[in-house]
């Protein structure tokens, strides 16, 4: 597996954030049972910023979100969040930090209602959505308060996973493939919604296999491969580098 | 582009077959030379009629994915049976075997049909309700005379020349049912059925979405199942000379759930060697006393937290054979 | 029989506890053809497929398949008649190699399937024809792979390949890209495009470049009634289908 | 036998009565199964062991009924929460199985260490001097705790079903069981939860348990065979349904109260053929929820 | 066979963790080992070894565990077996092996009736003794009308029936009965038939947990108070101090040996409960187990050695007759049938009680002739009509 490596430094180098970083990964590995996922992943996302990772299918990009997030049974290496050192952290105690993660499956809860499955997660910070906001941006929802969640279509599930985070006011955003299976009218509010948040000085780490979606709103970009960081630049950059990205990608 | 699968890849049957042919072979040797030993073949006779069983539960369980939590109205139902056969109607060994064997297909029809449609914890629940049943009914039923239970049943002579009274005789007859069970069961889990049987319990809506008419299938495992465990509990009667309300309670159900699980759930071998150290247990511990319960429910305990492959499962893993 | 509709449903309505999911629902299939379902999250689109192979049962309504009434069938009957889905889920045996999930569809077509007193080396006989339908699909070099350890896309696809053992006159294929790579997305629509020479499919999908390229024709479903029908080029034009569909920003 | 108002009307009265403890009793045990996934076959040791405690704390300690309605299930819940600490947490995510295997190992040793020490017969309890003595109903003669056993069960069994059913704790507990690491991803502290959740079904078996102590022998085995009888009612009311296992709790102990006076030989096992007609015509017990 | 010699192996194969661990259990092996002290045998060089195991109540276990102390531990003599399914199991090896079984702890009476064999002795009690010496004493002392709670399932039956029988001999009425399932929790529903059916006596024919919650629930509905009087008809002393005397006062039921009935009694009591663990009072189960081993020590020493075969044993036991310090004199038939008198006791009062296990007052005595089943009725087939 040799291919495509590159020196962490020289990465990591290549996308600095103009400020401190409010998320530092360095050298995190991370292992499902035997099999050893994460090779050694470094990045940075800094305050305000929405910072997208790409990679193909099996490259890694959940793993690292759920290794910050600290729900993968083994990993290594250090994170650290708003100065504080959350590599060892139990995810509970990482939510409360303000981590608010939307899974890539969604994780609606049958035994709940929909109203239920939205409120469930405890406000960490003020500020976050309202009831009102979000029902104004996912009007699906309020007409199905109360049914049961998983009895939703595939797409008012995660309309409902991502509503449900932006309610706890938590102010680092995780977002797994939110458009996967939303209609376009949808995904192009889901755009809208991301960019206000990120104007209100919400900070976004997204994973996207839809790019077109992705480059219209982050500030830089890094590609996983592999369970590595092999390649990262700014959205400036990317014009530049759309070759390497088809190759990446196999677009 | 080969993704990340690369050394986890496992080549699909290979040399599993081998390994399962050398450990056949192995078993039936060493349960051949058993009367020559001087081990006691009384146990060792006890010990295969329970290995039937569990090798018959793991059929339903370790391959169709169905836990039944009843299954000791088959091993019950086949023993008052045969043992009434036997004392009461004088019926010769070998008839008296396939009464108790039709009698539990019987049961096993009846009740298949009305348990198989419920599924996980619900079908558990609803086997042992009709244990529960059956066994209320035998607790008051004559013919089973209640808690006395059917005593000195005569062993008599098989096909008119087999004197099972004599212990050599009847140890090789038990040992030759076993293995005929074992091998019904054997060529079951991996015959064509056996396929469809797994790939149900793998993803139940996708079988049925390929046409499968996944009740047929569970039925018919279940009512395999339920006949050798029958079959088991007639072989029982022969050499325990008695059939009594202990192997219709639920405990005993929950026995073989114990028996399978410590010798490996879903591995060819693994009730065989599970029934061995539980028979085992109960008898050699019978001299600890008061004990005897509080070691049985640690080896629950210890087996569920750390051995959860049972002893053949975590060997196979270990040398990653299939057994 | 030789009907120019392979399916037709008439007045199709699936009612949940006062919730009307799907609500009077003509659709009419041509043989031969793609068919592409679409519409907003929650339109019913799922729900339909679930009607149209019995997963559910219908309020109210007909459904034809091939000139015979097929509303009152069980599931694996509406299967054996040719009429075969695919989950939005992706569904495999996970614990089979690629080649055996293959073989259990093959055995259900060709028999032998509660002989439980033979070998099952008897199987062995379907394997050339099991190696044609993962060629087909491009696993060749999968058929040993468990299922479970294969990535994502290839999932998809041995999904594919295994209806297809069931020599389906018509396959019902449930968002078959959600959640693909740029790579695989091509892989698979490549491999519809080439099937559907042979069968009718329906399908459902999100993503719109694969239902352009790919659909002959397309109904579009909102709240459960159909809104329009026609080719892609011509509802993309249709201002009611970019209201509730597409979105302001398409185009 | 003709119909007897008098005494029909007694045996519903009767039938209550034990309901009471089948509610109480599945109550603990759908907690467990909703909340954990775990069927716990320890329920019937944790019952025994709550009328035990009742009884040391009389006998030993001096502390007498009242205050042991409180202790005793806090003490067998803080055991029951050392046995979810140590044990029973390892078993998350795995199969049903697992912890049905588990716990019917730890009621085996709970069970023999108790009969080691204490015997098979058992020990007395007796009623609070409060308690003493009957009312004439006219129709019968009832005993002044008979009826505190369905007041107290009652006022429980509503308690805990509001508090799960109806409060933020109780969504909390019902995620948990469905998905505990996305639940603690939101920043809720799930095992701790479910360690005190675990405390809660055990306690509330302990509690009928100190209920029963002055109705029935305080014997090691006194939950063994009951345990099968409640999980029959959890199972036709709908696995981990907390209102389900109430009302058929309560419905039950009636039931098996008029099979008592028409036909007593069957009173057993009625509850196993309504469990099989209950299955049949609605696979998910009577008020279950979809899986 | 003349190769007698001085070794013997006792088994005493009891519950020790079950439903009879208190009555019989360890209890027994205590007794057997008193028994094998007591007769004085050891200091006339014969060596006696006695081994226990637990049969935990079934039937393939005790089975089980009887063969292969037979075969492999050479044990002579298998004393106690509470629980009648496993005692019926063991007998029948015990005859095919030709050894000995002494049992104390079983109620059928099916071992000296149709299923006796010359190899088994009976000792202690049976259901049949259990029912006549209860139902006649207590017909005669006034109470003429009875109402049975019976468990469903054959001792039950048997002993109702015996019951039965013996009231209406004695003049007695049945007003009814109900059959209840066996476990059952909760009595209230059979009391309050009980109590309706306005019966002088209510006779319970069940046993263990079963009797002790009737007997707590009857307390409860004061059905004594009321006037009814409660007969157990198979119960033990380790049943009523576990009730308790608050109550079980009142109760009525019958015994073939209680601890506090002389000085000899008195005597073997102590030493007994000086050495169990629990330090609790015999019951008649471990009584019957020390005088059965006794008077089989003395039938070995009076063959001048030991055999090693079971029925030229049991026949001595047979022809000597039995003289204990627990059951005074008494014989053994040719069934197997140990005969010594019955006694009905009532269990004391609070305020009457001196003691722990100041239980029972004695109220009627029947002799040993009359409380067991006469060969004249008997099935057995050693028994020539
Ligand atoms: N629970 C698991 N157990 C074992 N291996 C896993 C598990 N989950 C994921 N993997 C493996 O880990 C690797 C990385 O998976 P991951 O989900 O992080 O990829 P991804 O980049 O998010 O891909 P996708 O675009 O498909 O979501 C894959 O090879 C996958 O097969
Ligand atoms: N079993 C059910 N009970 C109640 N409501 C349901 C049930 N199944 C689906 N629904 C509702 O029916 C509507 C249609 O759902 P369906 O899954 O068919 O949508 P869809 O068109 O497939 O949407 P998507 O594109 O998001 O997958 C939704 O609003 C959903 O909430
Ligand atoms: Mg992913
Ligand atoms: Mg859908």
């Amino acid at each position: 597996m040799a291919d495509g490596t590159m020196t962490v430094s020289g990465v990591a180098g290549a996308a600095r954030p103009a400020g401190g970083a409010l998320l530092t990964v360095d050298n995190l590995e991370a292992w499902y049972g035997e099999s050893h996922i994460l090779h050694g992943i470094s990045f940075n996302v800094a305050a305000g910023e929405v910072v997208t990772l790409l990679g193909r299918n099996g490259a890694g990009k959940t793993t690292t979100l759920k290794s910050i997030m600290g729900i993968i049974g083994k990993r290594t290496g250090t994170i650290r969040f708003d100065n504080h050192d959350i590599a060892r952290a139990s995810s509970d105690k990482i939510a409360r930090l303000g981590v608010g993660f939307c899974p890539e499956e969604r994780g609606i809860f049958a035994s709940l209602d929909v109203r239920e499955n939205l409120m469930l997660p405890p406000q960490v910070r003020s500020g976050g959505l309202s009831l009102d906001q979000i029902f104004t941006l996912f009007p699906n929802l309020k007409e199905r308060l109360g049914s049961q969640g998983t009895k939703l279509s595939g797409g008012e599930q995660q309309m409902l996973a991502i509503a449900r985070i932006l309610r706890t006011g938590a102010r680092f955003l995780m977002l797994d493939e939110p458009t996967e299976g939303l209609a376009p009218v949808i995904i192009q509010q889901i755009g809208r919604t991301i960019a206000r948040l990120k104007s209100e000085g919400f900070t976004i780490l997204l994973v996207e296999q839809n790019f077109r979606f992705a480059s219209t709103l982050a500030d830089r970009f890094y590609v996983v491969e592999h369970g590595r960081i092999i390649d990262g630049f700014a959205n400036s950059e990317l014009q530049a580098n759309m070759d390497k990205l088809h190759s990446y990608l196999g677009v | 582009m080969p993704a990340l699968t690369d050394g986890t890849a496992r080549t699909a049957n290979g040399r599993a077959i081998g390994d399962e042919m050398i450990a056949f072979i192995l078993m039936t040797a060493l349960l051949a030379i058993v009367p020559m030993t001087g081990i006691y073949p009384f146990f060792v006779m006890q010990g295969l009629c329970f290995a039937l069983l569990a090798c018959a539960f793991n059929l339903l369980l370790g391959y169709g994915g169905l836990l039944s939590f009843g299954h000791a109205m088959f091993l019950g139902t086949s023993g008052y049976v045969s043992a009434h056969a036997l004392k009461v109607w004088g019926l010769p060994p070998e008839l008296g075997i396939v009464a108790g064997v039709v009698a539990a297909a019987v049961l096993s029809v009846v009740t298949g049909v009305v348990a198989i449609r419920r599924q996980g914890i619900y079908f558990a629940m609803i086997t042992l309700a009709l244990a529960q049943l059956l066994y209320f009914i035998y607790l008051q039923t004559p013919f089973t005379h209640g808690e006395d239970g059917i005593q000195g049943v005569p062993q008599g002579k098989m096909f008119g020349v087999l004197d099972l009274s004599h212990p050599d005789t009847l140890y090789y007859v038990v040992l030759g049912g076993f293995l005929f069970g074992f091998l019904v069961i054997y060529r079951a889990i991996n015959s064509p059925f056996g396929e469809v049987l797994k790939s149900i319990r793998e993803n139940e809506q996708r079988a049925i979405s390929l046409g499968y008419k996944t009740d047929q299938y569970k039925l018919l495992a279940y009512i395999l199942s339920g006949t050798l465990a029958g079959f088991a509990g007639s072989l029982k009667v022969l050499v325990a000379q008695n059939a009594s309300l202990t192997d219709v309670h639920w405990t005993m159900s929950g026995e073989i759930v114990l028996m399978t699980l410590v010798g490996g759930l879903g591995t060819v071998f693994g009730p065989v060697v599970g029934a061995f150290a539980i028979i085992a247990m109960q008898q050699y511990l019978a001299g600890f006393g008061q004990w005897v319960t509080v070691i049985q429910g640690a080896i629950f305990v210890v087996c569920v937290l750390t051995f959860r492959r049972g002893v053949v499962g975590e060997i196979a893993h270990y040398f990653k054979r299939s057994l | 029989m030789a009907n120019e509709f392979i399916l037709e449903t008439h007045g199709l309505t699936k009612e949940f506890a006062g919730f009307v999911a799907v609500r009077d629902v003509a659709l009419r299939v041509r043989r031969g053809s793609i068919h592409a379902l679409i519409g907003p999250n929650g339109a019913g689109k799922t729900t339909c497929f679930n009607l149209l192979t019995k997963f559910l049962k219908p309020s109210a309504g007909r459904i034809v398949y091939n000139g015979r009434d097929i509303t009152a069938l069980a599931p694996a009957d509406v299967a054996r008649l040719g009429l075969v889905r695919s989950f939005q889920i992706s569904a495999v045996f996970p614990h089979l190699t690629a080649l055996e999930n293959v073989r259990v569809a093959l055995q259900r077509q060709h028999g032998h399937s509660f002989d439980f007193w033979r070998s099952k080396s008897v199987l062995d006989r379907f394997n050339g024809r099991a190696h044609e339908l993962l060629d087909d699909v491009g696993l060749s070099e999968f058929a040993k792979t468990l299922a479970t350890e294969m990535p994502y896309g290839r999932k998809r696809a041995l999904e594919i390949a295994t209806t297809l053992a069931l020599d389906p006159e018509m396959m019902l294929l449930d968002e078959p890209m959600a959640g693909m790579g740029h790579e695989d997305i091509d892989r698979i629509a490549a491999l519809i495009k080439r099937i559907s020479a042979k069968y009718t499919i329906l399908m459902v999908e999100h993503n719109l470049s694969v239902v352009a390229s790919l659909s002959d024709i397309i109904t579009v479903l909102t709240r459960g009634k159909v809104l329009a029908e026609g080719n892609y080029a011509d509802l993309t034009k249709d201002e009611r289908v970019r209201e509730a569909y597409l979105g302001a920003g398409h185009g | 036998m003709s119909i007897n108002l008098q005494a029909l009307s007694a045996q519903l009265l009767v039938g209550l009565i034990n309901g009471s403890f089948y509610a109480l009793l599945s109550l603990g045990l759908a907690v467990i199964f909703g909340m954990l996934n775990i069927i716990n076959f320890a329920h019937g040791a944790v019952y025994m062991m709550g009328a035990f405690c009742a009884y040391f704390l009389l006998n030993v300690f001096g502390i007498g009924y009242w205050p042991a309605l409180i202790v005793a299930p806090v003490l067998v819940g803080i055991f029951g929460m050392v046995m979810e600490r140590t044990m029973l947490k390892w078993l998350t995510g795995l199969d049903h199985l697992y912890g049905l295997l588990l716990t019917f190992g730890l009621a085996l040793i709970i069970q023999g260490v108790f009969q080691n020490y204490f015997g098979s017969s058992g020990l007395p309890y007796a009623i609070p001097d409060e308690l003493q003595g009957g009312i004439n109903l006219g129709f019968m003669f009832l005993p002044v705790y008979r009826g505190w056993v369905i007041v107290c069960s009652l006022v429980v069994c509503i308690a805990t079903w509001y508090l799960i059913e109806r409060t933020r704790l109780g969504a909390y507990l019902r995620a948990a069981t469905e998905n505990p690491t996305l639940v603690r991803a939101f920043g809720i502290n799930v095992p701790r939860m479910i360690t005190l959740t675990y405390g809660l079904g055990v306690g509330l078996a302990a509690l009928a348990g100190v209920l029963s102590a002055p109705i029935n022998q305080v014997r090691p085995l006194m939950g063994a065979d009951l345990i099968i009888v409640v999980f029959a009612v959890v199972v036709i009311g709908g696995m981990g349904s907390i209102m389900g296992s109430i009302i058929t709790g309560f419905a039950l102990g009636i039931i098996e109260g008029l099979t008592k006076y028409f036909y007593p030989e069957a009173s057993n096992s009625v509850v196993f053929v309504l469990m099989v007609l209950v299955l049949l015509v609605k696979p998910t017990g009577l008020t279950g929820r979809a899986t | 066979q003349d190769k007698q010699d001085k070794n013997v192996k006792i088994g005493v194969l009891t519950d020790l963790s079950g439903l009879y661990a208190d009555l019989a259990g360890e209890g027994s092996v205590v007794a057997a080992q008193m028994a094998v002290d007591d007769s004085g045998l050891k200091a006339k060089g014969w060596t006696i070894d006695v081994i226990s195991a637990d049969h935990q109540n079934k039937p393939d276990i005790g089975t089980g565990i009887a063969r292969r102390w037979i075969d492999t531990d050479k044990v002579d003599i298998i004393a106690d077996v509470p629980n009648s399914g496993v005692a019926l199991a063991v007998n029948n090896i015990v005859k095919e092996k030709n050894r000995i079984l002494l049992d104390s702890g079983a109620g059928s009476s099916e071992l000296t009736d149709t299923q006796c064999t010359p190899n088994t002795v009976h000792f202690t009690y049976d259901t049949y003794m259990l029912a006549h010496s209860t139902g006649s004493a207590m017909v005669k002392a006034g109470g003429d009308s009875w109402f049975f709670i019976t468990a469903d399932y054959a001792f039950g039956h048997a002993l109702e029936n015996d019951t039965a029988a013996v009231v209406k001999a004695a003049g007695g009425k049945v007003l009814g009965s109900v059959r209840v399932p066996l476990n059952t929790a909760d009595f209230s529903s059979y009391l309050l038939q009980a109590q309706a059916s306005k019966a002088k006596v209510i006779g319970l024919a069940n046993a263990g947990g079963d009797t002790t919650n009737s007997i707590k629930q009857a307390a409860e509905f004061g059905i004594v108070k009321g006037g009814q009087k409660l007969a157990g008809l198979l119960m033990f002393l380790s049943d009523v101090h576990s009730l308790g005397l608050n109550v079980a006062q009142g109760l009525n039921l019958s015994e073939t040996f209680y601890w506090n009935m002389n000085d000899q009694t008195r005597a073997f009591s102590k030493r007994f409960s000086e050495r169990l663990k629990t330090h609790a009072m015999p019951t008649m189960v471990h009584a019957g187990v020390y005088a059965g081993l006794l008077h089989y020590l003395k039938a070995l020493e009076a063959l001048g050695g030991n055999p090693h075969d079971g029925a030229k044993v049991v026949a001595k036991m047979k022809e000597i007759p039995t003289d204990d310090p627990l059951f005074g004199k008494g014989t053994i038939r040719i069934d197997g049938r140990a005969i010594h008198p019955a006694y009905l006791f009532e269990v004391k009062t609070p305020a009457e009680s001196k003691g722990e296990w100041d239980l029972y007052k004695l109220v009627g005595t029947t002799p040993g002739d009359d409380a067991f089943r006469p060969l004249s009725e008997s099935k057995c087939p050693l028994v020539k009509h």
